[in-house]
């Protein structure tokens, strides 16, 4: 096959790239295509072209974490449920609450997830999280017994259709109540708002 | 100060509900007649993550103020709970426990005299500790379920592979000049009987044309000497040319013919093999 | 998402579906994707018209022996080799040393071959080289057994970018090189001359 001479052809390139690809691509691995490096911006304007075309589609160019790639739309997800023979697991309020922990407040230890919720994490909460490809141990804290340190993955982001953590909902605003807490204005006087005490 | 307790929905099952109400709105003081069906106590253990959990329950249920906790009908309630999963000999957590106990050096704290308002500053609300604790688990409580709420692979979407069709190209293996090289380093440190398979520049062109020389008489058959050499190549080249012919010679790979004096010279392969024609 | 409609949103689920999928889907499978069965015919005519609207991109629907796919289209495959991680195949070091002694010191013999290298030389070596059309025999050696001459081809000289043998790195330099490897106790007053390639 020739050299793609005209961005349209370069267009067709990288879409047939994305469509392939097993994982997300990112801008630097999208050069490597060519023979000869289209350079960022050109293949940024193209990438963003493409995600225009598929705008109306059922499929839909995404920005993730590790960079783009094809994927359905939500709103197609219950016809092809219809063709799944297994649903995709559900995930009980212990993993959960355990990944939002270590997903908002990483790198964390089991240690520190059990003194947030309360109570002892199992060990197959975190095999759940981490078979999944989720989470991972990103190093170890020095105090006795060194434990391990638990992050989120690259993965856990593409997967949730995140560039970055930051695009994380944002906590509830209950953290600046929190701050407040900190302080020591509680007094009874201050507040004496009795009638709620008495049910 | 707004509480955030109504921001989410409590999750906990319809059942649950029914057992609390049964024993009415918040209990003020320890029940001598309590009884919870086993059955429902294991729902309700199932259904709390936890004395955290259980205690944010009991204080949305009560609508109570977080920052302010009334704590004498709070550990009431919650020393229901557990006296009652003790009771059914259910394998209680030992975190109820200890948060139990906690609730208790709370509450006696809190009878304490206290000291004039306005000398305060390092005096801190005993509560503020369970405090602190509950907010940030309602807070990942809460951060839990957004997270379960945005779209997932597999569950809301699914990535995108398309078939690759690929050729049955084996992918060759590449070599550079760097690793004929390396190849011949090894060789010559590996024996150091190199001296006799010296070659330099000018023999490496010789052997080129002898290769040259002994494709064109692939046929098998005589070739006129004259032929084997094309004079544009220039005088150099010719006479490496012709070097490569006596080299062939002297190592009898090809065999030279010559009727009679001044006679045309044949060249052939020496004992060339029909099956290369 | 309400129930599709026109034929054309029909054709937005089948395409959704048959990218999502994993494996080829039958056109029986594909009507499962309806909660109201399309039937056989609506379906096999939306195929149709999605492969002739994919007819000029890098991806084509095929319809193979288990059903329907997309797929990529083969003049696309070189574009897609730049991104493969595998590390590309290597020769063995008996491969590399024999083409080494073919190239330099042509044409020789099998047992020339095995004098140098002081082993035997299997015939696969030889095989493979000469597959890759890097090898051949030019004539046959006036001794017993009439051993085969080898030589290396013009197609070794294009592959390794070279316009003739005389382009190899000379050896005498190889070996200069090999002995200032082989030799760095020497010191500096003793070295520089030309003369110690005797070893």
């Amino acid at each position: 096959m020739q050299k793609p001479s005209s961005p349209e052809a370069f267009k067709l390139v990288l879409e047939t790239a994305l469509f392939a690809a097993p994982v997300p691509l990112s801008v630097a691995r999208l050069r490597q295509l060519f023979e000869e490096d289209p350079g960022p911006d050109l293949v940024r304007r193209l990438l963003e072209e493409l995600r225009e075309m598929w705008s109306d589609r059922g499929i839909e160019l995404a920005q993730v974490a590790g960079g783009w790639r094809f994927r359905t739309r939500p709103e197609y997800q219950e016809y092809l449920d219809r063709l799944k023979e297994e649903r995709p697991p559900r995930y009980s309020r212990a993993v959960l609450e355990t990944l939002a922990i270590i997903a908002y407040r990483q790198p964390v230890t089991r240690g520190d997830i059990e003194e947030i919720r309360g109570v002892a994490v199992s060990t197959n909460v975190i095999k759940t999280l981490e078979s999944r490809g989720w989470v991972d141990v990103v190093g170890y804290r020095d105090q006795p017994g060194r434990p391990a340190l638990l992050a989120t993955t690259r993965r856990f982001l593409d997967d949730l259709g995140l560039r970055s953590l930051t695009e994380l909902p944002p906590l509830t605003e209950i953290e600046r109540i929190m701050d407040l807490v900190e302080l020591p204005q509680i007094g009874p006087a201050e507040t004496g708002d009795t009638e709620n005490t008495e049910g | 100060m707004n509480l955030p307790l109504e921001l989410v929905p409590v999750e906990t099952p319809a059942q649950l509900a029914a057992v609390a109400r049964l024993y009415g709105e918040p209990l003020m003081e320890f029940p001598k007649d309590l009884y919870i069906p086993p059955g429902a106590l294991e729902i309700i253990l199932d259904a709390f993550e936890g004395p955290l959990d259980l205690l944010l329950y009991l204080i949305r249920r009560a609508n109570l103020n977080v920052l302010d906790i009334p704590m004498a009908p709070l550990t009431a309630q919650y020393l229901v709970y557990v006296e009652a999963m003790r009771a059914s000999n259910l394998e209680l957590a030992a975190e109820y426990l200890l948060m139990a106990a906690m609730l208790l050096e709370i509450k006696s704290r809190l009878l304490l005299p206290r000291p004039a308002s306005g000398s305060s500053d390092d005096e801190v609300d005993p509560r503020a500790e369970l405090v602190r604790r509950l907010l940030e688990y309602e807070q990942t409580k809460l951060a839990a379920a957004k997270l379960d709420a945005m779209p997932r692979v597999d569950r809301d979407f699914e990535w995108v592979s398309v078939f690759v069709a690929e050729k049955l190209v084996e992918r060759q293996p590449e070599v550079s000049l760097h690793d004929l090289q390396h190849a011949w380093l090894r060789m010559v440190r590996k024996a150091r009987l190199t001296q006799h398979h010296r070659v330099d520049r000018e023999e490496l062109s010789v052997r080129e044309h002898m290769t040259a020389i002994m494709r064109k008489l692939q046929g098998g058959d005589f070739v006129v000497f004259d032929t084997l050499f094309d004079p544009s190549i220039g005088v150099p080249a010719l006479v490496v040319s012709f070097l490569a012919v006596l080299e062939l010679v002297k190592e009898r790979l090809v065999a030279c013919m010559q009727n009679e004096p001044f006679a045309p010279i044949y060249v052939k392969l020496n004992d060339a093999e029909t099956e290369l024609a």
